[in-house]
């Protein structure tokens, strides 16, 4: 598409775009087995298949979030309920106890859920660089959210020519690179 | 799903809507702005003059609008069952439905969390209900039932709400890039930059899992929270344990019935057909069947535990439903709920467009109902029979009931016109991915 | 028209969605009472009478305060000093205010106790004392305007907290130093609580019951009415 | 306050999609209030503190005293005064009275042709119309209720000079106070001294309500039905057609077709005679009576009346004459014929007294009523003055008084607001209320009440007393100045024919002779002729006249013990009289809460349910639902009720305690003015043809009716949901011998409470709580009620309304069933249909340790303090109504509106508290602001005690017992003294003492919500001991009660009187 894109000290953008998915998959594999690990991949679905290729399987660290946020809001909307009760222990209603764990778990699993749910969307937000509003233009391609799959370097470096050539090769529709 | 079709086939075929305009569409938000004004009339009206234009009197203290409330909050169950405990148990048939059904909870939840602010006394102290620092050091007690069900039911739209708009981001992407102009810039705002790389899939796609994973116990537990409005009570009627699984029982099974409501005329209207299939619906429907079942047994348990529990309190109420003034309420509800549901166990009726429109509707008023009966005759019967009344709800009561239709359906049909109704991108994933490979067998 | 309509549903469902609190900031009112209590009880009052939550835990900042905003000065009918009455001439609170320490409202001196010194004293290029004297001989009444407005459904019993030993000014402020007469407390609940939990006259007061009256004073119904 | 405030501004907020940007602009602003001191303070005023003023009851002519409650210079509140011989308590109609003070409707001055007049054109209008009237040679004439002290003897002396004084009212004594006069030969009422009295057979007496003297009666049965008080519990037997609410908590009905009840009396006193061989003075009556014939013509079975007489005969007894549903044309037979009954049973001289001077002072008769108005019809009235009774609406349409009203010259009104009776002729003097001006009155000799006023006049109005001094300050001259000896006992008596009266009475006690004529002249107004009167005559030699008057006013009485005189029995016959009137049923009238139609302008009284049907705002008649049934009506049936004389159209209730032959008909609606009295229900008295009893001159109440159903909505509604306690244990019943043997016994309670079935392992282990009860460490303030001693008359209710602001809401809302009162009465008719059996229950807030309600309020609004009490903060209410749902004894009330008060009734406005706006929940308080104004009291003490440098001593801050006992408004409302209020802490306390008597119980106990509050179940011979009819009458077995199971049997298991009390039950369920 555009190729206007100044060439930088790093190199030039290079796009491929794919009709086929086997032939993405190639074209990632050939370009991992050249030792080239500054691409992105664009799909308009997940696929487990580059998940696996271009992560080996690792988890995502989105996980860390909701565990921390479950805990931390379980605590506070406890510690909140407890505390507040106690702050006015000649307040009694119901006759119930000041602190009563049965109906104070009801709030705090709420809490837990509502804060690790929270912290998932930060985690998530976080991680996938969300709102993502400074994408390389190059990315920015409607046929990647459509039908096509495709294959981005920002910078190509020095290696413009390979690149372009196993991309070419693993059966990119189009390859533009500027 | 068809092999037919192709993932830029997809792209048309869900975005068609969106784009061409139907009479059907605007004939149909016209009437739910009309219902919404005329909600909007009444609820000014009681805000003004007090809740006495509603019917209450003592011991009558809740009535239509908490009905409404736990209907709406029961509907609100069918999407996120569908999205969240379908998807970890990867059930195949949600992918076509899952999206409408999760615009339908939320929208469900939205207008339910309405009734708590109609139904108060003094509307505009409200806010009260929710804790913050201030300077009369006060909290809220955090032992009632009430204080659960604020924190249920804001933390499960909260929930729902992230898990939705998660789902849909892919989704908003396609279509801003299938827009122009400033409709593409306001699509653009909420795909956030979502373009499909490789690192935001990732993490969504665990993210996504997480959502489910802390979406489902939050399904189970709302309306088993919303149940102890009731069963924490000592009312005769409510004070019964069976309620949270009678009760999320029952939110199913409305939830859908709502579902099949509202998707057998969209699936018509918007030409859906090559993604929500007929045994779509079936599922569904036998999914009302399951629960449906489940409830007609809990009505049959409550009556045997009133009856055995020797509590004349308890056993005299369960009496009075049946025999007493509200007898046409508790008849209603059988015949909605257990009775006429029966006729899905004949294939020919649930897998026809009139036999499950028909029927749906019937569970959604029988539900309704069934909440009515357990409200309204419980605490028209109580423990000291001097206090013994008989409860009609007025004119502003009903419009208010017309007016949370209404606010429902206007969401969801500005939904429907502005967001994709079925998941693009969930859809393309059952698809078998376009290969190279394919076509040079296929050329072969 | 489509376009149209499409934008305004889009604007509609971003607003919609855009719920902003309304903070009513006011002038903070800057000390909290430092004054802890000692913890002099032997006797415990088994519920446990402690300030869990620490008091900065509530903003001042964030809250209504009832009455009149702190620092305007109220128009009265007649410019009445009290730096005059209290500081330059001396005169007990209770000369004029006499009802503090029998009732529930302080009050306001009728005309008739004003006019005791008042019948006496020079009015010549006196306009204040002037108005005062026409108040006086059209046996009208003077209209005061309110400086401290506590809400109607509060029972402030004035008798109570004189006899419990406080001072008129830790609630009314220096008033023996106000030419014009302000509020300086906020007469808020937080405000009101701060005393109830820990003023040092109720050690004094109670000894060894103090933990119990501090809940009493702590209890809703003591100032709900 | 002016623009958009704070409140409405969040109100429309909430209706506004964008509150947030106006939220900001918005300008959050209190407004200015003015502080307004007093130009020269008044004395003995503090603002904000209550002035107590001892005064007198205006409320009827029994002159109760009461203590009326000033703050910031109005009444806000009355109370008994406990000073008074008949003790603390006070009923409806003193409370109406002090309502009826703040009337919208009341005039603004002297009034004529809707025009309002200076008192000095008003006073010349009157004075010049007497003088033409008297020029012309017709008669100044005065019409007028009961009248007696100064007022009463200022009549005295214009009677003297001509005035034709007529006393009269509908609720009248006269036939009692002719049958004295027939039988003893005195000239005053019996006082029926009803505590030793260990069997009460009642005609018809309202001896707890609208009977002159009921307070002292009602205070005396309750005594005599406490187990605990005398080791008995009173049985009361009624023979009325209608059981009015006194003896609707009877023991037996024994109802006697109507207008048989003198030849039933008759003949009981023939077998109580038989039984205890009474031979005197009486016994010549007796001969000729027929018991069989009497038992025939009423359809007693004689075997019941023999068994009644045996019962009568064997311990101290009395038998009480007629009321309203038994006052026909032979009131004064029937009247005689119980006082035979007593003579014969001995109870003459020890409960049924004389020479006490007992009587509302002059009294005329029904009889003089009509000459008079037929003597205005003839024009021969020039002046007529009317004095409290609403002559137009009250009395019988039949006798005219409409068109001899208007054929009066000058009509001189006195009445607050104009009524039916106020015409083009009519001059009103508004005398102002009781509360506002001097007033004293004495129905003893022995007691004297003065009734001092206790606020500024809001009105410019005039006390009748000072009407009357410048009426006879411009007439007297006229008259011969006479020396008449004033008493004020004993009213000049020329009505009715005086029988042989031998003089066996010995004169009441003498007082000094005094002439009011001569004080006239000297005094300035009535409060200074009162002053003088009241020195002249009671002041004991050598006293300090100002110190002694200082103490009058303080107390509100001089009260001495009163001297009591033989009477014998001087009648040879009895009077004749006999029942006319076509039709085929009874109809008798009965008062609830209205009287004759003197409260209907107060819309507290209208709205106060009646204590049987517990309708409102209307007429109605009560029917027995069998009649009902076979008359084919629905729930909201019209009924026509037609007399010869005329007809009315109102709804109906099926009452049990009506005879299947009798239509009992409410009075008192029916007003053609009023803002909330005009066009309200129907006219009673339009059925009555004016008939008389010919030996008092008596009206006669009763009539022969026909009624039909007629299509239409009575919109009427039962505010009491259930006929019957659908056999759970509300209102619980004890059988008397147990009642009375556990007094003695162990304290263990006699009231089963537990509905549920029995485990033994359970009962083994006690009742388990999942949570310590509360701490409570210097109260527990709760209450014990006595259900033994309430009859439902609505006291408490009324009381409870005036002490805590809570409104009164009009009927349209009333019909939905919103009532506000905080005390809803619990009526149930239990046992059978022939007789039933009737309880009451106050069902108040249980202020429960383990509250239901308050562990549910999300925001805190409702909670447990450290008193005990369950307290509600109305501000932090949000309006979720979840307590009150959750409040197993639906006590709490909501605000669905704002209720609007009209701007005169917020003058009567408790300061103490505040008014709710709607959407907040209430309830009761236990009335929070006095037992905060009781503990700052003893507080106050505390520290006046205190020693220097050390802390104030906590024992003395602990109000005692005696303080806190009548502290609520219900408590010291009660005329029963039912209601007790104390701290449980003391374990020396009333309310521990009755709270752990063998008949008190928990309401709702089994739910273990742990009340404040405790009950004590109604204590009843109720056996099927007697029925109505000829039926099943033999079969009365005196062990019955004693071999059956102690009380009643838990619900479901019910025993054979404990089944549900009529098949119609379930018709009228919902009201």
């Amino acid at each position: 598409m555009s190729s206007s894109h100044a060439m930088g000290a790093s190199g030039a953008t290079v796009k491929a775009v794919y009709k086929h998915l086997d032939c993405l998959l190639q074209g990632i594999h050939d370009l991992q087995h050249a030792g080239l690990k500054d691409f992105t991949v664009l799909s308009p679905i997940p696929r487990h298949e580059i998940d696996e290729m271009l992560y080996k399987g690792e988890p995502s660290p989105v996980r860390w979030f909701t565990l921390a946020g479950g805990i931390l809001g379980g605590t506070m909307i406890f510690s909140l309920a407890s505390l507040t009760h106690a702050n006015w222990p000649m307040i009694i209603p119901g006759g119930k106890p000041l602190v009563s764990i049965p109906p104070f778990l009801v709030v705090t699993f709420e809490g837990t859920i509502l804060w690790a749910s929270m912290f998932t969307l930060t985690g998530l937000l976080k991680f996938c660089g969300l709102p993502a509003m400074n994408l390389h233009p190059a990315m920015k391609d409607p046929r990647f959210t459509n039908d096509c799959f495709g294959i981005v370097f920002e910078r190509s470096g020095n290696r413009l020519d390979e690149i372009v050539h196993i991309l070419e090769s693993s059966g990119a529709t189009e390859v533009t690179h500027g | 799903m068809s092999n037919k079709l192709t993932y830029a086939q997809v792209n048309r075929d869900i975005m068609r809507p969106l784009f061409t305009p139907t009479m059907a569409w605007h004939g149909l938000m016209a009437l739910a702005l009309l219902g919404l004004a005329i909600g909007g009339v009444c609820w000014g009206i009681q805000l003004v003059w007090g809740l006495g234009v509603a019917g209450y009197h003592p011991p009558v203290f809740w009535g239509v609008y908490i009905t409404t409330f736990v209907f709406w909050v029961g509907i609100g169950h069918a999407g996120t069952l569908i999205s969240a405990i379908l998807f970890l148990t990867r059930s195949r048939w949600r992918t076509g439905i899952y999206r409408a059904a999760e615009a339908m909870t939320i929208f469900a939840v939205m207008t339910a969390a309405l009734f708590p602010a109609i139904h108060v006394g003094r509307a505009w102290q409200a806010y009260w209900l929710f804790p913050y620092p201030n300077q009369r050091q006060l909290w809220q007690n955090f032992k009632s039932p009430l204080m659960w069900d604020v924190f249920a039911v804001s933390t499960y739209f909260t929930v729902s709400t992230v898990f939705f708009f998660i789902g849909l981001v892919p989704d908003i992407a396609a279509v801003r890039d299938n827009t122009r102009g400033y409709t593409q810039k306001l699509y653009a705002a909420m795909a956030l930059g979502w373009h499909g790389t490789d690192r935001q899939w990732r993490h969504y796609m665990a993210a996504y899992g997480f959502f489910a994973a802390l979406a489902t116990p939050l399904v189970l537990s709302v309306h088993s929270v919303v149940s102890w409005d009731f069963a924490m009570a000592d009312t005769p009627g409510w004070h019964s344990t069976l309620f949270p699984p009678y009760f999320v029982a029952g939110a199913i099974f409305s939830g859908c019935a709502m579902v099949i409501t509202l998707m057998l005329p969209l699936q018509r209207v918007f030409k859906l057909d090559a993604y929500i299939h007929i045994w779509h619906f079936e599922h569904l429907a036998k999914l009302c069947m399951f629960t449906g079942g489940i409830l007609t047994y809990s009505y049959g348990c409550e009556y045997f535990i009133a009856w055995y529990s020797d509590n004349p309190y308890e056993w005299g109420t369960f009496v009075d439903r049946v025999v007493g003034k509200y007898w046409w309420v508790f008849g209603t509800m059988v015949l909605c709920n257990c009775t006429i549901p029966l006729l899905w166990w004949f294939k020919r009726v649930r897998t026809s467009f009139a036999g499950l429109f028909i029927v749906s509707i019937v569970i959604n008023i029988g539900m309704w109902f069934e909440r009515y009966n357990i409200i309204a005759s419980s605490l028209a019967h109580s423990f000291d029979p001097a206090a013994w009344v008989y409860y009609t709800p007025t004119y502003i009561e009903m419009g208010i009931l017309v007016g949370s239709f209404a606010w429902f359906f206007t969401w969801f049909l500005l939904f429907v016109k502005i967001m994709p109704s079925v998941a693009i991108a969930e859809i393309k994933e059952t698809l078998r991915p376009p290969l190279k490979h394919d076509e040079e067998a296929a050329a072969k | 028209m489509r376009q149209l309509t499409r934008a305004t549903l889009a604007i509609v469902l971003f607003t919609g969605a855009a719920v902003g609190m309304a903070g009513f900031a006011t002038r903070a009112n800057a000390e909290d009472d430092e004054a802890s209590a000692e913890e002099a009880s032997e006797e415990t009052f088994t519920i446990g009478m402690k300030n869990l939550l620490p008091p900065e835990l509530f903003d001042r900042n964030l809250v209504v305060t009832v009455g009149q905003p702190l620092d305007e000065a109220i128009e009265q009918p007649i410019a009445f000093t009290h730096e005059r009455h209290v500081k330059t001439l001396g005169m007990d609170c209770n000369y004029c205010h006499s009802n503090a320490r029998k009732g529930v409202h302080a009050g306001v001196p009728a005309t008739s106790v004003c006019m005791g010194c008042h019948a006496l004293v020079d009015t010549t290029d006196r306009p204040e004392l002037v108005k005062l004297k026409e108040y006086w001989d059209k046996g009208e009444v003077i209209p005061w305007k309110k400086v401290h407005d506590l809400p109607d459904y509060v029972y402030f019993s004035h008798k109570r907290h004189v006899v419990a030993g406080l001072d008129c000014q830790e609630c009314h402020g220096e008033v023996q130093n106000m030419t014009v007469n302000e509020r300086v407390a906020p007469l808020n609940m937080g405000w009101c609580l701060d005393c109830h939990a820990q003023h040092e006259s109720i050690t004094e007061n109670y000894g060894t019951k103090a933990e119990l009256r501090r809940a009493e004073l702590k209890d809703c119904w003591t100032c709900h009415k | 306050m002016d623009g958009l405030n704070r409140r409405d501004f969040l109100k429309a907020g909430a209706v506004a999609t964008s509150a947030t940007a106006a939220a900001c602009a918005y300008d959050y602003k209190v407004p200015q209030e003015e502080v307004l001191p007093y130009v020269v303070n008044p004395e003995n005023v503090q603002p904000g503190l209550a002035t107590y003023y001892a005064s007198l009851c205006n409320g009827c002519a029994t002159a109760c005293g009461l203590v009326a409650r000033n703050t910031d210079g109005r009444v806000v509140g009355v109370e008994g005064n406990p000073d008074h011989p008949s003790g603390p308590g006070l009923c409806t109609r003193g409370h109406f009275d002090l309502i009826a003070a703040y009337g919208p409707d009341r005039l603004p001055g002297a009034t004529a042709k809707r025009t309002t007049l200076s008192w000095a054109d008003a006073d010349k209008q009157m004075l010049d119309a007497v003088a033409a009237a008297r020029a012309a040679g017709k008669t100044v004439a005065w019409l007028g209720r009961y009248r007696t002290g100064t007022a009463s003897a200022l009549l005295d002396v214009l009677a003297e000079g001509g005035l034709r004084r007529v006393h009269w009212e509908t609720l009248g004594v006269e036939p009692l106070l002719a049958a004295a006069r027939i039988a003893f030969g005195v000239d005053e009422l019996p006082v029926y001294e009803l505590a030793g009295a260990r069997t009460v057979v009642s005609f018809g007496f309202d001896f707890a309500d609208s009977a002159f003297g009921s307070m002292a009666m009602r205070k005396g049965f309750a005594k005599a039905r406490n187990p605990a008080s005398d080791g008995f519990a009173a049985r009361l037997v009624a023979i009325e057609p209608r059981l009015s609410s006194s003896s609707i908590g009877c023991d037996d009905w024994v109802s006697a077709l109507p207008g048989t009840e003198t030849q039933v009396a008759l003949a009981l006193a023939k077998l109580c005679a038989a039984a205890n061989g009474y031979s005197g003075a009486g016994a010549s009556l007796l001969s000729g009576v027929d018991v069989n014939a009497a038992c025939a013509a009423s359809g007693i079975a004689e075997a019941r009346l023999t068994e009644l007489a045996a019962m009568l005969t064997a311990a101290p007894s009395v038998v009480l004459p007629g009321g309203p549903s038994t006052q026909g044309a032979d009131a004064t037979a029937l009247a005689v014929a119980t006082l035979l009954c007593n003579m014969v049973l001995g109870a003459v001289g020890t409960a049924v007294q004389f020479g006490r001077g007992f009587r509302p002072g002059q009294v005329n008769s029904f009889a003089d009523v009509k000459s008079l108005v037929a003597d205005a019809a003839a024009g021969k009235i020039g002046v007529l003055f009317l004095d409290g009774i609403d002559a137009i609406h009250a009395l019988p349409a039949a006798i005219g008084a409409a068109d001899a009203l208007a054929k009066v010259d000058l009509v001189v009104q006195f009445a607050d607001e104009a009524n039916d009776s106020t015409g083009e002729n009519t001059l009103v003097l508004p005398t102002g209320s009781g509360l506002e001006q001097w007033s004293d009155a004495s129905v003893e000799s022995s007691l004297h009440v003065l009734g001092q006023p206790s606020m500024v006049p809001l009105h410019d109005s005039r006390g009748l007393g000072d009407t009357l001094l410048t009426l006879a300050k411009a007439w007297a001259p006229a008259a011969p100045p006479v020396e008449a000896v004033v008493a004020p006992l004993e009213g000049s008596t020329d009505a009715t024919p005086a029988a042989d009266s031998t003089a066996t009475v010995a004169p009441v006690a003498a007082p000094a002779p005094v002439s009011t004529a001569s004080l006239v002249a000297s005094a300035a107004n009535f409060g200074e002729l009162v002053k003088a009167r009241w020195t002249a005559l009671l002041m004991p030699a050598g006293a300090n006249a100002a110190a002694w008057w200082q103490e009058v006013q303080t107390i509100g009485l001089v009260a001495s013990p009163p001297a009591l005189a033989a009477v014998s029995w001087v009648a040879a016959s009895l009077p004749e009289g006999t029942n006319s009137g076509s039709g085929d049923r009874a109809l008798v009238l009965f008062a609830s809460h209205l009287g004759d139609g003197r409260w209907a302008n107060v819309p507290w009284a209208q709205e106060l349910p009646d204590p049987v049907s517990t309708y409102f705002w209307n007429t109605w008649i009560e029917i027995n639902p069998r009649t009902a049934e076979s008359l084919g009506l629905g729930e909201k049936d019209l009924v026509k009720v037609e007399t010869d004389h005329g007809s009315v159209t109102v709804g109906w209730f099926g009452a049990p305690t009506v005879r299947e032959d009798t239509v009992a008909l409410r009075m008192g609606n029916g007003k053609t003015t009023g803002k909330y009295a005009k066009g309200r229900g129907a006219n009673a008295f339009a059925l009555l043809g004016g008939e008389v009893d010919p030996a008092s001159g008596a009206l006669n109440l009763t009539s022969r009716v026909r009624i039909t159903r007629t299509q239409g909505d009575s919109g009427l509604h039962a505010l009491c949901g259930s006929m019957n306690q659908d056999g759970r244990t509300i209102a619980a019943r004890v059988n008397a011998a147990d009642a009375v043997a556990n007094v003695e016994g162990e304290a263990q309670s006699i009231v089963p409470i537990h509905h549920l079935p029995t485990d033994p392992r359970v009962e083994a282990a006690g009742p388990v709580d999942m949570f310590p009860e509360p701490q409570h460490p210097t109260y527990r303030f709760s209450m014990v009620i006595d259900t033994n001693a309430c009859n439902g008359c609505g006291a408490c209710q009324i009381a409870c309304a005036v002490e805590n602001n809570t409104p009164f809401v009009g009927p349209d809302q009333l019909r939905k069933g919103r009532t506000m009162s905080w005390i809803r009465m619990d009526r149930f008719f239990e046992g059978d249909e022939n007789s039933p059996d009737v309880r009451y229950l106050p069902a108040i807030c249980q202020h429960c340790a383990h509250a239901p309600c308050e562990g549910v309020c999300p925001v805190l609004a409702t909670y447990h303090n450290l008193d005990g009490l369950n307290a509600m903060i109305y501000n932090r209410c949000v309006g979720t109504r979840y307590c009150a749902n959750n409040c197993p004894y639906t006590a709490r009330r909501f605000n669905y509106h704002t209720w609007e008060w009209p701007q005169s009734y917020h003058l009567m406005l408790n300061p103490e508290l505040s008014t709710r706006e709607m959407g907040v929940m209430e309830k009761c308080t236990f009335c929070v602001q006095r037992v905060r104004s009781v503990k700052d009291n003893w507080r106050d003490a505390a520290f006046a005690e205190r020693e220097p440098g050390k802390p104030v001593s906590m024992d003395k801050h602990r109000v005692p017992d005696a303080a806190l006992q009548r502290l609520t408004a219900c408590a010291a409302a009660c005329p029963s003294e039912a209601i007790n209020f104390g701290n449980w802490n003391d374990t020396d306390s009333t309310v521990r003492q009755l709270g752990t008597s063998p008949r008190a119980y928990t309401l709702l106990g089994e739910l273990n919500t742990k009340p404040g509050v405790r009950y004590m179940a109604k204590v009843s011979h109720h056996a099927p001991a007697f029925s109505h009819g000829g039926g099943h009458g033999g079969g009365h077995e005196e062990g019955h009660g004693d071999s059956h199971t102690p009380t009643e049997a838990p619900g479901g298991h019910g025993g054979p009187d404990e089944a549900p009390a009529h098949g119609h039950g379930a018709e009228h369920k919902e009201g």
